[in-house]
């Protein structure tokens, strides 16, 4: 008990070691791993993100030149990053916020991104 | 035919039936807030224990047993009951008594489910009791051999504190807080907030709306147990009251400290150190008191 | 909002269960007890016991013999409740979408209301994920139908 | 603080595993007719050895068994062929602690053990619903 | 006499943060006998490994478990890099032990922590999470992620340690080292932890090693096994001993644990102070053929890996023994006996992975 | 004068008419006609007792031969009576005692002349002795009536042929008398008559079903009581030799000192031999073994009760002596002893015993600590220990008939297999648990009169904790039920079982509702009899103490409150039922008696209690517990000699 007493008694006079989040959030670390972007601009559909993507959250349709990505089935661990021949893929510091639904993001060649609900499963 | 005394009289109990409960309340979140600072944490606002009061109270009401409930009102009103006897200055035993009645209580409402966890958890209640009540009587003969009657009136009618003479057995009051809030080392039948091997005991089959009475049942319990610490200082009460939070400071603190006890580890520094050391209190005041020096 | 409202958003109290995760988001909820994200600071509490919780956080996809355990737990909090599933795998079965023994996303067991994804979400996430659960709880409670159909 | 003796000699020098001539192989590999494997595990017992574990392999009609043991963290191992309908004997009468992978390794490929202490019947990690002897190649 | 009580201690459970049942049988509140009910964390990873590509494999290896996914990830990576006969660079041997020993500190922290927890010393427990968090802290930045850090691939590694986070990886382990001090105190002499562990599922030597135990568990019996002896990665090179312990019981393990700590400090130190310059990774090229196995020490014990590859892009088997599943044996045998109130700190002193035990 | 003749009629020889009658009668009609009627008579009887007393009286001779005179003839009888059994069993223990017991009588009735010397009133009605009748005629009636029905079913049950049953009530109605005639009687002579005609009736009455066990329990009982014989007897002749007199109430009156001191402790052990205290405990326990009637008879309104009778009716010749603090700690020591044995206990019906022992532990306390306080509490404990003792039994003998066994393991859960008899059984239990019920009442008195000896109040205090742990935990098995929406079965009673059983569960409540009455009327003027001041006095709101308060109707109000607010404010709701936790594995169809377990298979969930029996267990108590009782005996007569 006096072992743990000099601890605790320390604490109370220290400030909490708690951060304030959310009132103040820290910036990411740089390099970190949070949320995958992609730039379709130079996506060739090439499909190779896809065939490697170990939580198969990429499917590319070559036909329609569509990327679908599913943000909720994505690990986050950048293997499509590394793949991908056209340097299209990045990632963003900024982890993926809580949604109350789950959405895809569907990438078509000039259009922006868009987000439509997920197909069930 | 009310008379003013008689008014008076429920006028203070009313008071102490509302306030108690917050004071309580507060005191608890008080004592939140200081265990997360000793962690090194903020922890939850002061007022934390109304919310989740206001909260419980308002949820879906299940059971698995409707003879449960009747112990959680039992208990509960056992808790006022002896507050109440408290602010009256009747006499300790009794309120000691009646105590033991909400603990009882609350141990058959654990036991009036088919459930292991509830179940094992009134087996180690019982066993509390039997950790505390010794000291507490113990406490109640203290006073009577000082102040030469059971009736607390005859403590605050005395000039001088109690705690000269009983030092020991107010200080055997550290103990009787640590079990009676499920403090560690001692919160063997339902802990307070740490997680233990019977999930949260005889409270595990409660939820919401008896959960949130029996948490007031609490509150009112630890006025009480203050209160009755409170009597070792009584003039002024003021003094008292420095004196039981003095107490519970130290039980949180402890419970910051230590790790969680088994049962027979408890049975035995209870009875050992607790009761034990309060006999050699008692013991010394039979010897002095024999000798004259001090009036009984 | 009105004070039982209030109440309920400031006293979270959660159970926790892992259907099958491989413990990393695991332990990033227990990580968001401890002292630097400390949420008790909103008033949230690990009971571990369906009975006393407010918000079931579920971690992992569904395992084939765990989903019998997340219907009884879930049966067994009290309305009004919420559910947050927290990471990827729970979201969807992420990485373990092609295991055998898995059911998949969560909501294929029952009724999910926040998905927080990430592998492992992030304390902060986590957090995030909490305060959209407790704005759809403040919702319902504010608009009693809703939360009488909850209670159902 | 109470501190145990600490033996110093177990610096070894760096042995990364050498580049190998493909393909690699198991060293220390025995095959044994089924026959045998009791008095070897025996044996190895017999010598303070640890078993580290058994692995079951589809060979497609036929199971092969692999014991792998530790000693002194050498390793040792013996291989076992079970035709597709025979049973395995358990180990458990030596190794307790084989009880748990061999019930592991009757429940995903559905081959019998003979001799189980604790026997989980298909059981232990699967359930009604899950797939049936899930780890059998797709032939 | 009682009637003896049969209860399930699980699968959810508050002191089990993972979905386990024991069936306790009881006589008051002895435990006569604990039989471990699992397969509630199965997922199928073995067969899924063969379904994957191998190179997807090593993010799901990683996600066997999360707390030790770097461990994974390099025991399967050491596996194929074998039948590969690939070596990865002297570099990236040395960030492998970095990473390693990190995990291995941030471990044994959340256990320490979850162990205090078991028997009720909630302060202990949060003191060592909030330690906990500085290491996280290091895993993120250096890896981009704080629990799955993906760093290690077959061939080397997928980051480098730059100068000034190596410098911030010392200060750092100053201060873990500091906060260890004043709690080393406590895990060794503090009365109320000694009476909850000291001779409490006590395993003799013998009986660990016929019982398969791994790890911690195996030196607290007095058994000098690390699979870090062998030498893989830069331990070889970095001077190694294990730690051992001779009582077998619950306070021996924690204080192998407690112990270890310092002994990843030291040799993080170490590795930094010896890395040498240069590549973090060798390309690969071909496919796995042939079998082999791989062994690496986990915070919790030895994981073995048994590999067998075709020459194809998938693997024929992968095996997976990790070394909770080695000593779940030794638990089902020190539970018997012992107060219902041990169980939490028996079941803990093992440190229980689930998640891994099941795959 | 008729009144009184009448009385003694009533009281003491219309019982044991009866059952002579009873013996020679066998029609069930006749026996169930008798023992009702009988029962009547006793209740209204006793109560006219109240209304009258106190009286002295001496019976006109009967028939020109002197009652003296037929008491030695009685004494006569019995000697053969218990040298015959003695013979038979070829004990020579027995024998040896009885011997010893005649060669002592005799010399005090012909060497000394002691009976015939006296001219104290034979019999002395006093308020104890109103008390005492009173628990007698309404407990005992109560337990006679039960006895028809359930010795039926017991007969039915072991295959009985011819019946025994003449003989049973022939044994308790005796036995009623005997009692009746021992509380009443001036003269110790005659006392000591009737103690060892209700010495004669227990052993009669525990070997009643002829078993092996039954006779061996039955002669141990008689031993046992014998020896307190001899040494009532021993007593019998220090008192004569010393303080020359026999009368109860004149011994009473005055300190006694020296050799009467001496003679009182020797009373006070044979007080305690029959109130089966430590270590005389184990004829008690093996009485279990008679039929439950027996045990609810010998437990509550007769036998032991005469142990405690004695010791109390004698306390103010010790007071104020080294006897008293002596008396207090043994009884002390027994209650805290006995309350830590009945932890250990898993039968039933060894827990009421070492219960019943516990608490006549804790009467003799009281008479030990020989203040005004200390006696109402004592007579307050004899009353409703009586009341709720005798319902338990009783409820636990109808408990058995049901379900077949008297382990508190098998009750588990029995509050919805059988309602009526489990709650009134619990109705028992409560009385006996909670305050502000009489017993607690009483429990509170002693505490605080036990605060001046420090060694009696830290026995009391430590029992109390203990008697809190065994009551609750068997309260708690039967109240133990899984959830279910079933509606309760209430199962239904012969009359016979009913009427008893729900009217003592409804006097266990009634009468500390009437505490105020019962203070008053009967426990006060037991009590200012002998002593100076009334040590409880019932006050406004309650009970008062010279030291204390007790506010019983507040309390009694608040609890009845509470149930009431409790039934009223829970909701019926069926879908709020919801499984208990287990852990998740809950089979909601089983009715939570499973779980799912091992390979996914139904694992029946099972609880035990606890018992402590690694550190209560009667092997471990008894050890240490039997040899500082007798040196707590022995001293006793120790210090009376000093
Ligand atoms: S790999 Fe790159 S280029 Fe190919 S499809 Fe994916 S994003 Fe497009
Ligand atoms: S980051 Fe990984 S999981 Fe996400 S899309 Fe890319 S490859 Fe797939
Ligand atoms: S989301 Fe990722 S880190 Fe979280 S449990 Fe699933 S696999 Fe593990
Ligand atoms: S780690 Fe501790 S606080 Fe968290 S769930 Fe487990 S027992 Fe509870
Ligand atoms: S032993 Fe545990 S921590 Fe380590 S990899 Fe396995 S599951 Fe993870
Ligand atoms: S010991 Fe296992 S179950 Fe517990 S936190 Fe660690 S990984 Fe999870
Ligand atoms: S009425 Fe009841 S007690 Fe009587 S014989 Fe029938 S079942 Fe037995
Ligand atoms: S069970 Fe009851 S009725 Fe039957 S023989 Fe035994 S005591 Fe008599």
């Amino acid at each position: 008990m006096p072992n743990m007493l000099s601890n605790i008694l320390g604490n109370i006079f220290a400030r909490p070691a708690t951060r304030a989040y959310p009132a103040v959030r820290r910036p990411p670390f740089s390099g970190a791993r949070g949320h995958i972007v992609f730039d379709t601009k130079s996506c060739g559909f090439c499909g190779a993100c896809s065939r490697r993507c170990p939580s198969a959250a990429i499917v590319i349709n070559r036909t329609d030149k569509t990327l679908t990505f599913d943000p909720f089935r994505c690990i986050i661990c950048e293997a499509c990053v590394e793949v991908c021949p056209r340097k299209s893929i990045a990632v963003d510091s900024q982890y993926r916020a809580p949604a109350y639904v789950k959405t895809v993001e569907v990438h078509t060649l000039p259009a922006p991104p868009e987000e439509a609900p997920r197909a069930a499963g | 035919m009310i008379t003013p005394s008689i008014a008076l009289e429920i006028l203070v109990t009313v008071f102490a039936l509302v306030v108690a409960p917050l004071a309580g309340g507060l005191l608890f979140g008080i004592d939140r807030k200081l265990t997360a600072r000793l962690q090194n944490r903020i922890g939850p606002p002061i007022v934390q224990p109304f919310y989740d009061f206001i909260k419980l109270w308002n949820k879906d009401q299940i059971f698995a047993n409707r003879s449960q409930l009747i112990y959680v009102y039992v208990h509960l009103g056992a808790a006022m009951a002896s507050l109440v006897l408290l602010v009256w200055q009747q006499d300790m035993l009794v309120i000691l008594f009646t105590l033991a009645l909400g603990g009882i209580s609350l141990v058959l409402g654990g036991f009036s489910v088919r459930s292991p966890y509830s179940q094992i958890g009134s087996q180690r209640e019982l066993l509390q009791m039997l950790a505390y009540e010794p000291m507490l009587v113990l406490a109640a003969v203290g006073f009577y051999l000082v102040t030469g009657s059971f009736l607390v009136a005859a403590v605050f009618a005395r000039g001088t504190p109690l705690l000269f003479e009983l030092p020991v057995i107010a200080l055997s009051f550290v103990l009787v807080l640590g079990i009676k809030l499920r403090k560690s080392p001692f919160d063997i039948a339902a802990a307070g907030h740490a997680h233990q091997e019977l999930v949260r005991g005889l409270l595990t089959e409660y939820s919401g709306r008896y959960l949130a009475l029996i948490e007031m049942a609490h509150w009112y319990e630890l006025l009480l147990v203050l209160g009755i610490i409170s009597l070792f200082w009584a003039n002024p009460l003021v003094v008292g009251f420095g004196l039981s939070l003095l107490l519970y400071f130290l039980v949180i603190l402890i419970d910051n400290a230590v790790a969680r006890l088994t049962w027979t580890s408890m049975l035995k520094i209870t009875w050992s150190w607790g009761a034990g050391l309060s006999v050699l209190n008692l013991a010394a005041i039979y010897v002095l008191s024999y000798l004259g020096w001090i009036g009984g | 909002m009105n004070i039982i409202t209030t109440a309920r958003v400031k006293s979270p109290w959660i159970l926790h269960f892992d259907t099958g995760s491989c413990n990393g988001c695991d332990i990033e909820i227990l990580a968001c007890l401890t002292p630097l994200y400390d949420v008790e600071r909103f008033g949230m509490i690990n009971v571990g016991n369906p009975k006393h919780a407010d918000v079931l956080l579920v971690t992992g996809p569904a395992n084939r013999r765990n989903a019998r355990v997340l219907r009884n737990l879930y049966e067994q909090m009290p309305a009004p409740k919420v559910v947050i599933v927290i990471g990827t795998c729970g979201c969807s079965g992420g990485v373990f979408h092609n295991c055998y023994n898995m059911l998949g996303g969560i909501d294929k067991v029952i009724p999910v209301d926040v998905y927080v994804p990430g592998c492992a979400a992030k304390p902060e996430a986590i957090i995030d994920g909490v305060v959209l659960a407790l704005q759809r709880l403040a919702e319902r409670s504010e608009s009693k139908p809703a939360l009488a159909e909850a209670l159902a | 603080m109470t501190t145990g003796e600490q033996p110093t000699s177990a610096l070894r020098p760096a042995t990364i595993v050498p580049p190998a001539q493909a393909p690699a192989r198991i060293e220390n590999l025995e095959r044994i007719p089924l026959a045998d494997l009791l008095p070897r595990v025996r044996a190895m017992a017999a010598q303070g050895a640890r078993l580290v574990t058994l692995t079951c392999v589809d060979m497609g009609g036929a199971f092969e068994v692999l014991y792998h043991f530790d000693l002194d963290l050498q390793l040792q191992h013996f291989s076992a062929q079970i035709p597709a309908g025979d049973k395995l004997p358990s180990i458990t009468s030596e190794y307790l602690c084989a009880f748990l992978v061999e019930n592991e390794i009757a429940d995903l490929f559905g081959l019998q053990v003979e001799g189980l202490p604790v026997d989980y019947h298909n059981r232990l990690m699967l359930t009604e619903d899950s797939s049936d002897r899930p780890l059998l190649r797709e032939r | 006499m009682s009637a003896r009580t049969v209860i399930p201690f699980g699968p959810q459970h508050p002191v089990l943060p993972e979905p386990v049942q024991l069936r306790l049988t009881l006589e008051e509140e002895r435990v006569v006998e604990a039989i471990p009910a699992i397969g509630y964390v199965h997922r199928g990873i073995e067969k899924a490994a063969e379904l994957n590509e191998w190179v997807q494999n090593v993010f799901l290896v990683e996600r066997i478990c999360g707390i030790c996914s770097f461990l994974h990830a390099l025991c399967y990576c050491q596996g194929i890099e074998t039948l590969l006969g690939v070596e990865p660079p002297p570099r990236a041997r040395y960030l492998r032990v970095v990473w390693g020993e990190l995990h291995r500190l941030h471990s044994h922290h959340l256990w320490l922590g979850l162990l205090a927890d078991s028997f009720g010393f909630e302060s202990l427990f949060m003191q060592f999470w909030r330690n906990r968090e500085m290491i996280m802290d290091l895993l993120e930045m250096t890896a981009g992620n704080r629990v799955i850090v993906s760093t290690c691939t077959v061939g080397g590694t997928r980051r480098d340690i730059a100068q000034e986070q190596a410098s911030e990886i010392l200060r750092t382990l100053d201060k873990v080292q500091n906060e260890l001090d004043k709690l080393l105190p406590v895990i060794s002499n503090d009365y109320t932890v000694r009476s909850r562990t000291v001779g409490k599922g006590v395993l003799p030597k013998d009986k660990a090693i016929r019982l398969g135990a791994v790890g911690p568990v195996l030196r607290a019996s007095g058994v000098a096994q690390d699979v870090r002896m062998i030498g893989y990665a830069a331990y070889g090179e970095l001077g190694f001993t294990p730690v051992v312990e001779q009582a077998g019981d619950a306070h021996a393990r924690l204080l192998v644990r407690m112990k270890e700590t310092y002994q990843a400090i030291d040799l993080i130190r170490q590795a930094l102070a010896h890395m040498p310059e240069g590549e973090i990774i060798t390309r690969v090229r071909g496919n796995p053929r042939g079998r082999t196995i791989s062994r690496v020490e986990q915070p919790r014990g030895e994981v073995v890996y048994y590999l067998a590859g075709n020459g194809t892009r998938n693997l024929e088997r992968l095996r997976v023994r990790t070394p909770t599943f080695a000593n779940v044996p030794a638990l089902v045998q020190m539970l018997p006996g012992c107060e219902l109130a041990d169980v939490p700190v028996l079941v803990l002193s093992i440190d229980p992975c689930i998640s891994c035990t099941e795959r | 004068m008729l009144m009184v003749d009448w009385f003694m009629a009533t009281t003491i020889l219309l019982p044991a008419l009866a059952g002579f009658v009873l013996f020679f009668v066998g029609q069930p009609a006749i026996r169930r006609l008798t023992v009702l009627a009988l029962s009547v008579i006793l209740i209204i009887a006793s109560l006219l007792v109240l209304q009258n007393g106190p009286f002295t009286y001496s019976p006109r001779p009967l028939a020109g031969v002197a009652w003296n005179q037929l008491l030695v003839a009685g004494d006569a009888v019995l000697v053969a009576l218990f040298f015959y059994f003695g013979w038979r069993a070829r004990s020579g223990l027995i024998v040896g005692l009885v011997a010893l017991q005649a060669a002592l009588v005799a010399y005090l009735e012909f060497a000394l002349a002691g009976v015939a010397a006296d001219n104290a009133p034979l019999f002395y009605v006093d308020h104890l002795s109103i008390v005492m009748a009173l628990v007698i005629g309404i407990v005992g009636s109560a337990i006679a009536v039960y006895a028809l029905h359930y010795m039926d079913h017991h007969e039915q049950h072991l295959r009985v042929e011819p019946s025994r049953q003449p003989k049973f009530f022939f044994s308790v109605l005796l036995f009623l008398g005997a009692m009746n005639g021992l509380v009443f009687a001036n003269s110790l002579p005659w006392l000591f008559f009737f103690w060892e005609v209700t010495t004669l009736c227990s052993f009669l009455l525990i070997g009643h079903d002829g078993t092996e066990e039954a006779q061996r329990n039955a002669l141990r009982a008689l031993w046992m009581n014998l020896v307190g014989g001899v040494a009532f007897a021993a007593g019998m002749i220090l008192l004569e030799t010393t303080a020359h007199t026999l009368a109860v109430a004149e011994i009473a009156a005055e300190r006694q000192a020296g050799g009467a001191l001496l003679g009182l402790a020797f009373l006070v052990v044979a007080g305690c031999t029959k109130a089966a205290q430590l270590p005389f405990q184990s004829w008690l326990l093996g009485a279990m073994v008679a039929p439950t009637p027996v045990s609810a008879l010998l437990h509550s309104s007769t036998m032991v009760k005469a142990g405690v009778y004695l010791i109390i009716r004698l306390a103010p010749g010790f007071e104020g002596t080294l006897l008293s603090p002596l008396v207090a700690t043994a009884g002390a020591y027994t209650f805290v002893t006995a309350a830590a044995l009945a932890v250990s206990q898993s039968n039933a019906k060894r827990v009421l015993a070492y219960s019943t022992i516990s608490n006549l532990g804790l009467i003799i306390a009281c008479a030990g600590l020989n203040s005004a306080l200390a006696i109402s509490a004592a007579v307050l404990l004899i009353v409703f220990h009586a009341v709720s003792k005798g319902l338990l039994f009783l409820g636990v003998g109808a408990i058995e008939q049901y379900i077949g066994s008297r382990d508190i393991e098998a009750m588990e859960g029995l509050l919805r297999r059988v309602p009526l008899l489990t709650a009134v059984t619990m109705i028992g239990i409560l009385t006996m648990l909670l305050p502000p019920f009489g017993v607690l009442v009483a429990k509170w008195a002693a505490l605080e009169a036990a605060a001046r000896v420090p060694l009696a109040m830290l026995l009391l205090v430590a029992g109390s904790a203990l008697t809190v742990v065994f009551w609750t935990k068997w309260m708690g098995r039967m109240m133990s039920a899984a959830p279910s929406s079933q509606r309760l079965h209430v199962e239904s009673l012969s009359p016979l079982f009913s009427i008893p059983l729900v009217g003592l569960a409804a006097l266990a409540i009634l009468l500390t509702a009437a505490l105020g009455w019962v203070m008053s009327g009967l426990i006060g003027p037991a009590v200012s009899d002998w002593y100076p001041t009334v040590g409880l006095a019932s006050g406004d709101n309650g009970l008062v103490s010279s030291v204390g308060a007790f506010p019983v109707w507040a309390l009694l109000t608040v609890l009845a409150v509470l149930v009431v607010v409790a039934l009223v404010a829970s909701p019926v709701r069926e879908k709020s039922v919801r499984a208990v936790y287990a852990c998740g594995e809950n089979l909601a169809e089983s009715g939570d008696t499973d779980f799912r377990s091992i390979g996914d298979g139904t694992q029946a969930m099972s609880l035990g209690s606890y018992y402590y029996v690694g550190v209560l267990g009667e092997s471990k108590i008894n050890r240490w517990a039997n040899p500082i009782a007798i040196a707590l005996l022995v001293s006793l007569m120790g210090v009376a000699i000093l």
